[in-house]
């Protein structure tokens, strides 16, 4: 596989790679104002209602949070390590790492959907099925919007992430990339690394809440 | 005049003809046409609601337009100039043209991307034509809830939608341009020998990054509560409205700094070349931009003074919105220097930067009576907020918006313009503007609030004068629409560097061939390295009088 | 190659663990300040490792920081206004 | 300077103030822009392309004069913001109500109840240099409460109370606007002010009071709403007695302290949730979307009726 020219506008491949990286961080810098606004809502009425968020976090599954966390960790670990092969230059090692990745990330959308599915059940999924239980009160249905718009979009984020994922895998495996150029890998796990910590976020807001 | 030979006879213009040429172009340069064309369109459109806006208020009954349509004109008239004008209009256009050129390279750093932000422009467009043409919405540009949520009737989510869409094309170019002025400098093109429009730029590309996902977000929140009740901010549940006042302004007073940092840009390109000396304070003009950028981010409470804000919130508010205002005296400090002891010529494009200097002026010491917390109280809400800000996005953004054009006009058509007739729109722009908007203050301090399609017939003095200011200033924008379009096909062939101007943009033909420059150029020198003494200048790349 | 990595796999999985557990513990008002801290460490640690901005170029880490520099703003002037309400 | 034709009138101690603020700042705007233009023209005419006027020698040590005026403007802007914010602190601390008003905003019309009972919509009465205490709730949208010759303006924001005051000084009649926008007929929104000699208004009072006392009518709600079940003595319910809470501090569970002024008692009855008092348990239900504003109202001013007489009625 001869390495790719650069485009027109750069004078080197390594200015191209580095310009694609910058661009990555840059727009990971608006990412974290996106969800940063949104968590920022969450704690001005968690500062509001304190008693109630508390009483509305009881009914977050811990459990299934948890999990889901350590499966996006561990696709983070994946990633780097799909980028470290291509880097050994081992690209088909690299395109089965980065299934493995994308099938970490629909396992979390799978227990996510799962969860989904027992709040649905919990009767606390505003507008579908939303019951108040003994000493809630109504903002406790904000929790609840906070959180189905919050893990929502941020389902949508890591469904973009896993599509590019596979796409990413396909051409590793029809030998795209080499030890010599894998600018979009590395420029991908970025991105996917980002939205692990999207979740990191969301997970200390929502999940570990008062059950003392 | 010029020594510059003539540049390859294949310009960015001539070098390919078929429609899929424009279409899917990656030139910067055909990518800011198309980006002209769109936000042409749209300044008219918002043009004629402003028209509307001003006949309605002619009578004190308001009977033309009458109580709903009158509140979906000024919406439209708010959405429309606000995101599909004022914010990309310099940007896209003349920064998408230029900041290349300037900075010496061959492209921006992401063609494809540049190209995708224009579609994506447009597709916003549609949305926005969509909900205007369906029935309008009647919220105010603000979108302020629990009206815009659980109480209006009109097309909420499709105006919201084309905003937040439209936000992806901003995010996109201001993403291009960061990397662009990071990455792909010339060699010796040093931060400190950026022209001040590159510094311009790139502090407006910083605001547009960090400030438009935050308004993503707020208008996300507001789609889904009033598509799907998904309350967020909803006083019912114990949401709390200010909230989203606190998440709107967060993005929408910065947004006021995206719209004037660009035009200050091109005064400082316009101002230093029509006085043939060089800017005054150049590292001082930097710093003042930089500072605006950040600090613009620490005051958009000062929107929310009547709103039940904590007092303690106001005051802190109130403070930093005088600190935001030291920086931009600065820089109208800065230009009026630069003209002391130039060489100073009226060419059109100095004319639009002079009005531009004096609008920009009024608009900011108005600024600060509305920073000053018991005046903010009384005039908030009324037609002198109304003024004020006219003053600084049309008297500020939009003059030195057409001063750009004119100035820029030879290198981006090859073709110059007809200055008589230039000259005089500008005039007619300075005197309209001045007509239709001072009176506004005056109704403003008499206490008529903004929004009201009727109102008490004392007032209408003052209206019928702002209405009569707003005709000719009508007459003063569409002026330039007719010579510009003569000069594109009658107008004389202009030669590389007509004004005799020292950027890098003006080493090159008129109009650049596809990729800017035939050799990558090396900067050596400083920008605005005028002489006025003997009326020569020294260019970027060390040309003498070149 | 790969240690690096697979140590601050094994502290984040470590964090979580502390941030489940501080769930039980009676911290009161303070719960959800441990709980945040406990998600920067960890995002540190992603940022600095997975995302490699410990190797150059440093413009990167400008823009890294950037956004949560910004997204100070917005925390540190907004909730002004909700501490200070009337009451 | 009601000789000046574009001056509103001047009819309250606010408006004095934000006047003599405005004239003060509007002198240094006029200076400021004196100073601007008089440089630009100076310069402009003089260095114009082929005049005779000397061009060397241009100032090389720009940055002598640019801490100049940057030194200079910061100073000019901090006096401007201490004068604006010392008069904004003295606007928001009102002195000793001698009214206390009610007024409800509704799309599109302002609901005015006043404590003996009477009620208008879009007409305030009130006596000339009484100082005036507004408590203002929303039943819908944001409205905003402004009397351009008062000069004060204040936000209608549902969910909660705001409240603020003027005393006013001139006699006649004004008028009162909507200045936020609430919706179709937003501009309709607009009614008058008129300032009557205390014996008028005395006149006025007693041709409208036939009905019972707004705290009166609050009393009847009290019941009818079922508060006396847990509120009171007899209650077996470890409910707090409500005598004496207006105007006092009150120790939350949560550690705050807070005063117990109109907003406090409303979000008590309509978020119980986020007002717990120390020592109760945390029973009251929330009342809220079951109390329309016009009575809420009448509650709040029962309640703080309670705040005067230490004795249950």
């Amino acid at each position: 596989m001869p390495n790719p020219r650069p485009e027109v506008q750069f004078a080197t491949l390594e200015q191209q790679t580095e310009a694609a990286q910058l661009g990555m961080w840059v727009f990971l810098a608006t990412e974290v104002l996106f969800f940063g606004a949104l968590i920022f809502g969450y704690y001005v009425y968690r500062i509001s209602y304190p008693d109630q968020f508390v009483l509305a976090g009881h009914d977050a599954k811990l459990l299934l949070g948890s999990i889901n966390t350590a499966i996006l960790v561990t696709s983070s670990l994946t990633m780097v390590a799909a980028i470290e092969l291509v880097k050994r230059g081992e690209p088909s090692r690299a395109a089965t790492m980065l299934f493995v990745t994308a099938m970490l990330g629909l396992a979390f959308l799978g227990v996510k959907g799962y969860e989904y599915f027992e709040d649905y059940q919990d009767h606390t999924v505003p507008l579908l099925s939303f019951v108040l239980k003994p000493r809630e009160q109504p903002v406790v249905e904000l929790f609840w919007m906070f959180y189905f718009v919050a893990t929502g979009i941020h389902a949508i984020h890591l469904s973009i992430g896993i599509v590019a994922v596979l796409v990413l895998a396909l051409h590793a495996r029809h030998g795209r990339y080499s030890a010599a150029y894998y600018s979009p890998l590395e420029v991908l796990g970025l991105y996917w690394s980002f939205v692990d910590t999207v979740w990191l976020f969301l997970f200390a807001a929502i999940y570990p809440i008062g059950r003392a | 005049m010029s020594a510059v030979t003539a540049g390859p006879s294949e310009t960015y213009l001539t070098n390919e003809s078929s429609i899929a040429s424009w279409f899917l172009t990656k030139d910067h340069k055909r990518i800011a046409l198309l980006f002209f064309a769109s936000v042409t369109a749209f300044f008219f459109i918002g043009g004629a609601a402003a028209t509307l806006i001003r006949l309605n208020l002619i009578n004190p009954a308001g009977n033309l337009l009458g109580a709903d349509l009158y509140n979906r004109m000024f919406t439209m008239h708010g959405i429309v100039m606000v995101w599909f004008f004022l914010i990309p209009s310099i940007p896209t256009t003349l920064g998408n043209f230029l900041i290349p050129l300037m900075i010496g390279a061959r492209d921006l750093a992401f063609p494809r991307l540049n190209l995708g932000s224009w579609y994506v422009f447009n597709i916003s467009g549609i949305l926005a034509l969509y909900f205007i043409i369906a029935g309008g919405d009647d919220t105010g540009w603000t979108f302020y809830t629990p009206y815009s949520t659980l109480f209006s009737n009109s097309h909420v989510i499709a105006a919201a939608v084309a905003v937040f869409v439209n936000g992806f094309s901003t995010i996109m170019t201001a993403l291009n341009f960061v990397v662009t002025i990071h990455r792909l400098r010339a060699p010796g093109m040093t931060w400190f020998r950026l022209p001040l429009f590159v510094w311009a730029i790139y502090a407006t590309s910083l605001v547009m990054l960090l400030a438009t996902p935050v308004l993503a977000m707020t208008l996300l929140l507001i789609a889904l509560e009033h598509g799907f009740g998904i309350g967020i901010f909803d006083p019912n549940l114990g949401g709390d409205p200010l909230l989203f006042q606190h998440m709107f302004w967060f993005y929408s007073h910065p947004a006021v700094y995206i719209m004037i940092l660009p035009a200050m840009g091109v005064a400082s390109e316009l101002i230093p070349c029509f006085a043939r000396r060089p800017v005054f304070g150049y590292r001082g003009m930097t710093y003042a931009l930089v500072a605006i950028a950040v600090v613009g981010f620490f005051v958009w409470g000062h929107h929310m003074f009547t709103s039940g804000m904590s007092v303690f919130a106001g005051i802190v508010f109130s403070f930093m919105s005088f600190i935001v205002a030291v920086p931009s005296a600065i820089k109208v400090f800065n230009w009026t220097a630069t003209l002391h002891r130039g060489s100073i010529s009226f060419d059109a494009p100095m004319l639009y930067a002079l009005g531009f200097v004096g609008l920009f002026t009024i608009g900011g010491l108005t600024g600060l009576m509305l920073a000053t917390l018991p005046i903010d109280i009384h005039v908030t809400d009324t037609y002198f907020v109304i003024a004020h800000f006219h003053y600084v996005m049309v008297g500020g953004t939009v003059s030195a918006f057409f001063g750009g054009l004119h100035y820029w006009w030879p290198k981006i058509t090859g073709r110059l313009y007809p200055e008589m007739w230039a000259r005089g729109a500008a005039i007619l722009t300075f005197i309209g503007f001045n007509i239709t908007f001072f009176p506004q203050f005056i109704l403003g301090y008499l206490g008529m609030p903004r929004r009201y399609y009727s109102y008490a017939p004392d007032l209408q003095t003052w209206n019928v004068l702002s209405s009569a200011g707003a005709s000719i200033l009508a007459i003063a924008y569409l002026m330039p629409l007719f010579y510009l379009g003569w000069s594109l096909l009658w107008g004389p062939r202009a030669n590389a560097n007509p004004w005799r101007a020292t950027g890098l943009e003006w080493r090159t033909s008129s109009p650049p061939p596809e990729h800017n420059f035939e050799r990558t150029p090396v900067v050596t020198t400083p920008p605005y390295q005028y002489n006025p003494e003997d009326d020569s200048y020294v260019a970027q790349d060390g040309a003498a009088n070149a | 190659m790969l240690l690096p990595y697979l140590i601050s796999w094994l502290l984040l999985l470590l964090l979580l663990g502390l941030s489940v557990l501080t769930a039980y513990l009676p911290l009161g008002s303070f719960h959800p300040l441990a709980n945040f801290g406990i998600a920067i460490v960890q995002a540190t640690i992603v940022f600095a490792i997975f995302m490699r901005l410990r190797e150059p170029p440093a413009i990167k880490r400008v823009f890294a920081c950037a956004g949560f520099f910004w997204l100070t703003f917005l925390f540190g002037l907004g909730v002004i206004d909700y501490l200070t309400r009337a009451h | 300077m009601t000789w000046l034709p574009f001056w509103p009138p001047n009819a309250s101690t606010t408006a004095s103030t934000v006047d003599a603020i405005t004239f003060g700042e509007l002198a240094l705007v006029i200076l400021v822009l004196l100073l601007v233009f008089g440089m630009m023209f100076t310069f402009v005419i003089r260095y114009r392309r082929g005049s005779t006027a000397d061009r060397s020698h241009r100032v090389a040590k720009t940055w002598y004069f640019e801490i100049g005026w940057t030194s200079a403007t910061l100073i000019a802007f901090l006096v401007l913001f201490a004068f604006g914010a010392q008069a904004y602190l003295y606007l928001y601390k009102p002195p000793k109500a001698d009214l206390e008003l009610y007024v409800v905003g509704k799309q599109w019309m302002w609901k005015v109840q006043y404590p003996g009972g009477q009620r208008e919509i879009d007409s305030l009465h009130l006596p000339l240099g009484k100082t005036v205490r507004v408590v203002l709730g929303s039943e819908d949208v944001i409205h905003s409460f402004y009397i351009p010759a008062f000069r004060v303006k204040h936000d209608v924001v549902p969910g909660t109370y705001e409240t603020f005051w003027f005393k006013p000084t001139q006699l006649g009649d004004y008028q009162l606007e909507c200045s936020e926008f609430c919706g179709t007929d937003h501009a309709k929104m607009i009614g008058t002010v008129h300032i009557l000699s205390p014996t008028d208004y005395a006149k006025w009072l007693s041709n409208e009071g036939t009905e019972p006392t707004l705290a009166q009518q609050g009393a009847a709600l009290f019941r009818q709403y079922g508060c006396s079940g847990c509120h009171s003595e007899r209650s077996t319910i470890h409910a707090p007695l409500l005598n004496g809470l207006y105007g006092s501090y009150q120790h939350m569970a949560d550690g705050r302290t807070v005063f117990a002024d109109e907003r406090y008692i409303r979000d008590c009855i309509l978020l119980p949730a986020s007002q717990r008092v120390a020592g109760y348990p945390p029973v009251m239900p929330s009342f809220a979307g079951q109390i329309p504003e016009d009575d809420l109202m009448k509650l709040v001013a029962y309640i703080q009726s309670l705040g005067a007489a230490k004795e249950a009625p």
